[in-house]
């Protein structure tokens, strides 16, 4: 096998040195009925070329992506991502190397953590992110369950327009430890009801995404004060970070807990993951956190560098006290975040956000006066918005797949009523001339 | 010139970058990136989203940088890093093999790149037989009947897998109340069985490393929902008696999970399913070769017997005729785990290296991982530890026994290996055994390695005696030395600030 | 921990992995590589070759390494060396700039990349429209009429424009028997000028640095086919009597061949073709932004005035309608200089180089690389001398004259630089200049990393007074030292032996 | 612009630390009339993602290599390319680095050059080989420079059989300095016409090339026997080296010097170049070489290391002097064969090569029991061989174009006479049904 280093003859060579007949000695350990004697039924093994035409195959039923163009957002982003993000993750140096344990030699990864941990801090607002968690699903799921070690309260408010797959996951990680959900509705401008809510004393957090998975920009600034007022936390989710380089920081809102997927910050759709969930706080919380935390520290002779800390939370030392189960989370994701941000930089974050907002207003508006056509809501957006079609959405997108366009998500998948709902996202990598000819597909 | 003693082979050192925090590099003004000009009409930002919901802070601190700095400043971080392709990594219970370049080469195929999540059915064919056909290798591979890949990592895939425990109970009548995990056991199964809503209980290991049935069989009672159980477990040995532990949890009306971290001394040579286990989390990250990248991502399938899949995370990819749809009709389904479909490139990158090995690779691979464990506890035996002496599968277990009588302890010969020219091994579990040192070489390594890590090994052992404080300093060729982690943690310092904030 | 001085602010020493050839490393009987199967009947190979023509050395020696040692080789291998990714690279005459990763991404296009050089022009339209684009682009940028792609490197482009004037003198009845060399020039110059059937005759270099025209006006005679000049010149200067040195050669039936190795400081400022130039190379792997690859590949293409067009080596690429075809029906051509079409691959990257430009881009770049050089002169005067103080363009060039009195030459700077973190700058050119250090930064670095060089130097100055042993065994940081390249060079090994046959 | 990493302010800030007003004062050396007034006409500056737009497009105005069967070889070979080969080359400290000037920061790279030296000597049987020439046309006239150097004799002999832009390029190279060029012609059985040839005392070197042009292996013994009764030396050409893996070497054979193209160890077709000249010769004669030589070398203490040596035959020490004016060379692809060489090993070479026979005269056989179809000549193949076609060869290429079939190259492209001659490569890329394609096209 071409990934085996010994021979035969070295294997041969180290049996015969440690006196040992066969490889089949070391496995009497395991009851014979229990050895498989036939092999196991496996397509037989690929060369190299093999492998690259069947995975091009594979690759090749899936639609071509410099052939269709897609408004397709809600919870996936398609930005463009610089040829260095790709290449400077690709130092083996950085991928395949294990988490962090040996700071003398990890000071590569380490650093960058550090780097990634205040990029998060300055674009939300807070004190203190992680390392990363798993998604922006788990590490909403996650940031309930802080918010139930923070104040010790149990129900959580989630708002309707939060991603349904995130509230899916909520649900599936609350359902066992007695944590009840409450679901707050939304109204015709497309935000979360937020000012006649009532928040009860047992409510842990109030869940709010912005922008909505409608595309909506929500009120952060009052869902904090609603809840602070109830002794609740906020928990600010969003799966568009990118419209952070123009909306007012959820930390700056108030939010006490900030989670979001950061898949837009130069990762592949690469079919819903690996992506990156973003987890961040305030220094007075940062014990309660999940996840791994990296800190300045210094050597014997004073230099400067960056160690895993506060690990007391983890399971690896805590155990079933732990703030998380989590272990292995999204390293080289967070690392290509880090280089994404780094090369867009400033500037580049806020062109490219503008760029999306001014594209997405083009759309929204060039699809409203469509006969028809409208805006379902009126709350403001930044790269997504819900059209209201004459026909039933599904309908529609189904039309215009016939023409590679993908027109956006029928909102029908997870809003069964909203069967007219048309979810469409637009990006700096939609033209003018896409945009254009998905009106016209439209019409 | 190499400062190093001569009794190190494998490594000198090198002159290596400094490089500043990103924040400090930055250059007010400078740009690494450039987009096409804006091409529809530009409306006035504050009539779009009002001035409430307006930045204000214009992204200040935020790095600025020409693209060769960037290039500059994330080489430079790498080249501080020790890989698997720098080196042998024998990092105990991690499996740090080699990560194949036709994986990554595979998961950036622009079609799979750039396949969105929730894509028509129609337009992500490819993808869902990748999917289709993970599931199917890792079931024959496991001997479970269905798998799910919705789970980011090893620890989500417990979460599932309990979880799933715990939906069958609940449908059977009672959820119960705990959990049983072997003292030997890694940290997230605890954690996970918490997070579960399980109390957890310990259970103590025989004098030989393995399960205590007699214990077990104390313990086992109607409250218990499960048994986690690493198999083999975390001191390297296969629990022998694997069949009767699971007939005696399930006579009991418990199920058994099992951590399959370990499956890389079993694949090809003895599967989960034939056991009795329930249900198993397999590390893709591990087991199939997919790169561990600094932290993550793993992929950590759930593999299940035929009563537990109807619980499986929803939705599953099933085969109609000649197409593939998502089910997302799962009445017993524990939901979502996580949003769409899972770590969808780490899967693309296993099932690669899986049709790379087939039946007779993976075989070999297995052989030769615990062929190469086995050589280097005997050429260690006597002079390390072996707290347990059975019969050693994929990895060893040392502990620093014989070094500790000179002061030495397991962490002054990690820091040592690591100056000649080593990664450590792993220190932090079992906790079953005191200075543990978790030496799995993998498959990758050959005996050419392995001769030098012996030769280290040893090398390490003489200068515990001759020289403990030696070893109680290194590493001595890093570019930075031993931290004070107490310090850190003490006052953590967890992002930079600009100067004018620090206080 | 590092040995370094704490002057040193730039690097600190780190371990770094030894690493045999890969022949001592080879492990017989491993394999790295799989083949499909054969899918055809096999036949007798005797039968097929005949016994005569088999080879009977079973490949004997050949490396036999499984894929993972073969990563490990190549990547141990690599952090040995030092590249513009690392750091300044600051070597004159080279413009190590920064190479950008889309060049390298575009280069791997796959149509690109598989098209085959003798492919039916229906099936390259692709390719034939790069080389099309490409020389339209150079054309614009020099100021000349036509351009050919096919030499392979600079010097391959100066014996192209060497042998292009001797063809177009040939046909005007005389193909005259020298070429004027400045004695600053790069040694490419007079070995081309020979490989073209040319004597050289050196002229010698005003104090100034520049052509002397008197001496110019002298030996220009009508034995002087051409006069080959690098300008700016290899001193960094512009060559600011251009127009008189040409109406000077032209007006004695000569032609000017100029070295465009140095159009770094020249793009988008001033053109060649504007200056009265007849025929230059430019050096794509240095003003285009190819990597340089340790050694190469490069691509040299010419560029000539309307009078040489016809001799440009053949074929060339023509438009027809909408169609590109090779034009081979070029009856003065000097005929071809390389099979096929020259490196398409470094061509194309210097395309995507300068559509990434632009116009105002390759402006900034050239203003900032002298801006860059200018720096660094201004910061080091007096320190460190310059020999020749006219308009410092693109590169500076020093000299160890203020050093020498401690005993201390070039080579001991340059080697002590290697300790601050920097790669050395030229000395082996311009040989007028005795210990010459000749710096070029680019427009690739910044001020900071121009900061930390500049304060090196300085604080090699430094230590030339106070520890001139110091320098002259330098480096003191890297995996090896100095070596004996006397000893080397009177026994050359140039190649390993298997042991048994070493003698 | 981005590839610039001084921002504005910097810059202003440097130009008044050295008191210079305006950039434009640094170039006022160049004489005001020839300072471009206007900016260049070059087309506006591409983002990064209209790069990547542009140059796709123009890629696949090529033939789409996935989906077109090609049969095509004459000295560009399409062998399978292991995917660790670019994998490696790609380190930035590989191929961002210049010629090993400064040994102690580059053993990397000469290491790497003395292992290929060595690889090149073993495959050839030669007793030293060059860092690379640009390319196997190129490494082909210089050898007949060489020749001359050594037997201060001019004349060279080549035979037709050697591919015919490697004659032009010798052409080139030769005709400037009165070195004349006689052709030798070849027989029915497709080999040089060695035989009956008599090599005068005037000639420096014959060169032959094995496997042919045509496809077929050459006596290199008998040519070397020839020559060197006549006090000559023989230069051997290959442009396939991977036929090197079974045929006898031609150092073996008797070569002085040996040239070839080294695009068939791991480099991609990429339109003819970059590629790599090899260039290996007899320690004799090492000292009259063209090109980068690397040799072992030991430091103050004792470490094996490797620099470049015998620099003194080249153009930087030794100018109009030299044995040639080579400087870059071919680093990263000599690099690349390198990794190729190393990944495919001895067995992989061998296996690759018994392949290419393999199916090569699976091939032959096949196409030459169709009616009207022959094979031209009748001495053995390794992976080409001529076909006589029924039609104009031109005429049944342009056919099979069609059903997206490159069927080989037309010799008349090179040879007018031969119109009715077909030259078919077949490699280990080529599958039994590709060939079966090819064969039922052809009918
Ligand atoms: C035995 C064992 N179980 C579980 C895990 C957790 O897996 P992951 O890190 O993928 O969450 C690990 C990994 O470190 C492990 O070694
Ligand atoms: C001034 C000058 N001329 C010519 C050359 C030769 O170019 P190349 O190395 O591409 O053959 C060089 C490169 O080193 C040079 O600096």
């Amino acid at each position: 096998m071409r990934y085996i280093p010994n021979s035969a003859e070295e294997r041969a060579k180290m049996l015969a040195e440690m006196g040992v007949e066969s490889i089949e000695d070391f496995f009497t350990s395991i009851p014979e009925h229990l050895r498989l004697s036939n092999p196991l039924n496996l397509p037989p093994a690929y060369a190299e070329s093999e492998l690259i035409k069947f995975f091009k195959k594979l690759a090749n039923k899936n639609a071509d992506p410099n052939t269709t163009i897609s408004f397709l957002g809600a919870g996936a982003y398609n930005h463009f991502r610089p040829i260095v993000v790709d290449n400077l993750i690709s130092r083996s140096e950085f991928y395949t190397t294990y988490t962090p344990y040996q700071p003398e030699i990890a000071q590569g990864t380490l650093q960058a953590i550090f780097e990634f941990q205040t990029m998060i801090c300055l674009l939300t607002g807070m004190e203190v992110a992680n390392a990363s968690m798993y998604d922006g699903s788990t590490a909403m799921a996650e940031a309930a369950l802080m918010a139930h070690r923070i104040t010790r309260r149990k129900k959580i408010l989630v708002s309707q327009t939060v991603h349904p797959e995130y509230r899916a996951v909520l649900e599936t990680y609350l359902k066992n430890i007695d944590m009840p959900i409450e679901t707050i509705g939304f109204g015709s401008s497309g935000e979360t009801t937020l000012s006649d809510l009532t928040i009860g004393s047992d409510v842990a957090a109030v869940i709010v995404q912005s922008p909505n998975f409608f595309g909506c920009v929500e009120d952060l600034e009052l869902a904090a004060e609603k809840a602070h007022k109830a002794g609740a936390l906020l928990i600010s989710v969003t799966t568009e970070p990118m419209s952070w380089a123009l909306l007012r920081s959820p930390g700056d809102c108030g939010a006490d807990i900030v989670v979001a997927e950061g898949q837009a910050f130069g990762i592949a759709p690469s079919f819903g993951g690996p992506y990156l969930g973003i987890f961040a706080s305030r220094t007075q919380h940062q014990r309660q956190m999940p996840g791994r935390l990296i800190g300045q520290a210094f050597d014997g002779e004073g230099n400067r560098g960056f160690v895993i800390t506060l690990a007391t939370r983890e399971q690896h030392i805590r155990r079933e006290k732990a703030s998380s189960n989590i272990c292995t989370n999204q390293g080289l994701f967070m690392l290509m975040a880090t280089v994404y941000l780094t090369t867009m930089g400033k500037n580049g974050l806020q062109e490219v956000a503008m760029q999306n907002i001014q594209k997405c207003a083009y759309a929204a508006q060039a699809i409203s006066a469509l006969d028809g056509y409208s805006l379902l809501f009126s709350a403001p957006s930044f790269n997504e918005f819900v059209v209201k079609t004459p026909r039933p959405a599904a309908e529609i997108a189904e039309q215009l797949l016939s023409k590679n366009i993908i027109a956006g998500l029928p909102l029908s998948k997870y809003y069964p009523d909203m069967t007219h709902a048309l979810l469409v996202c637009v990006t700096e990598q939609n033209t003018k001339a896409d945009i254009d000819q998905l009106v016209t597909a439209l019409k | 010139m190499s400062t190093i003693k001569s009794r190190i082979k494998k490594v000198r050192t090198h002159i290596n970058q400094n490089e500043s925090l990103i924040f400090e590099r930055s250059r007010p003004g400078a740009v690494g990136y450039k987009l096409p000009d804006l091409d529809v009409p530009a409306v006035n930002l504050t009539d779009l989203l009002g001035e409430r919901y307006l930045r204000k802070d214009n992204l200040q601190y935020m790095p600025e940088m020409a693209e060769p700095d960037v290039v500059r400043h994330f080489t430079r971080l790498s080249t501080w890093n020790y890989g698997t392709d720098t080196g042998m990594f024998p990092l105990g219970s991690c499996t740090m093999k080699y990560n194949p370049k036709i994986n990554e080469f595979v998961a950036r195929l622009e079609s799979f790149a750039n396949s969105h999540p929730l894509s028509p059915e129609a337009t992500t064919q490819g993808c869902l037989e990748v999917i289709y056909l993970a599931e199917q290798l890792l079931s024959e591979i496991t001997g479970m009947a269905a798998v799910s890949l919705q789970p980011a990592a090893g620890a989500h895939g417990e979460m599932t897998g309990i979880m799933m425990i715990r939906g069958l109970l609940n449908d059977r009548g009672n959820a119960r109340k705990k959990v049983l995990i072997p003292d030997s056991a890694h940290g997230t199964n605890p954690a996970t069985a918490a997070m579960c809503g399980y109390a957890v209980e310990g259970i103590r290991s025989k004098d030989n490393g393995l399960t205590d049935l007699v214990e077990l069989e104390k313990r086992m009672d109607d409250s218990v929902a499960a048994l986690m159980l690493t198999n083999p477990n975390t001191v390297g040995l296969f629990e022998e008696e694997i069949d009767k532990i699971c007939n005696l949890v399930h006579d009991r009306g418990g199920l058994v999970y099992m951590d399959g971290a370990n499956m890389n001394a079993l694949c090809g040579i003895a599967r989960p399913g034939d056991m009795g286990v329930d249900v198993m989390h397999m590390n893709l990250h591990k087991t199939m070769s997919t790169p561990h990248g600094g932290g993550g991502p793993g992929a950590g399938p759930v593999a299940v017997n035929k009563a537990l899949a109807p619980y499986l995370p929803s939705p599953t990819v099933i085969k109609q005729e000649d197409r593939f749809v998502l089910d997302y009709n799962r009445p017993h389904s524990i939901g979502r785990v996580r949003a769409f479909h899972g770590n969808f490139g780490v899967v693309l990158r296993a099932v690669c290296y899986m049709l790379a090995l087939g039946a007779d690779g993976l075989r070999e691979n297995t052989e030769t991982a615990v062929l190469n464990a086995n050589y280097i506890a005997h050429h260690l035996r006597g002079i390390y530890d072996i707290p347990y002496e059975g019969k050693i599968m994929h990895e060893v277990i040392f502990s620093d026994k014989n070094q500790k009588k000179y002061g030495v302890t397991n962490g002054d010969i990690a820091k040592r290996l690591i100056d000649y020219g080593f990664h450590p091994p792993t220190m932090s579990f079992p906790l079953i055994v005191p200075g543990s040192l978790m030496v799995e070489p993998t498959e990758s390594e050959g005996c050419q390695e392995m001769d030098l890590f012996i030769d280290a090994m040893k090398s390490i052992n003489e200068e515990a005696q001759e020289n403990p404080e030696l070893l109680k300093h290194a590493p001595h060729s890093t570019r930075v030395g031993r931290f004070d982690e107490v310090a850190a943690a003490r006052n953590p310092v967890l992002r930079w600030y600009p100067s004018s904030e620090k206080e």
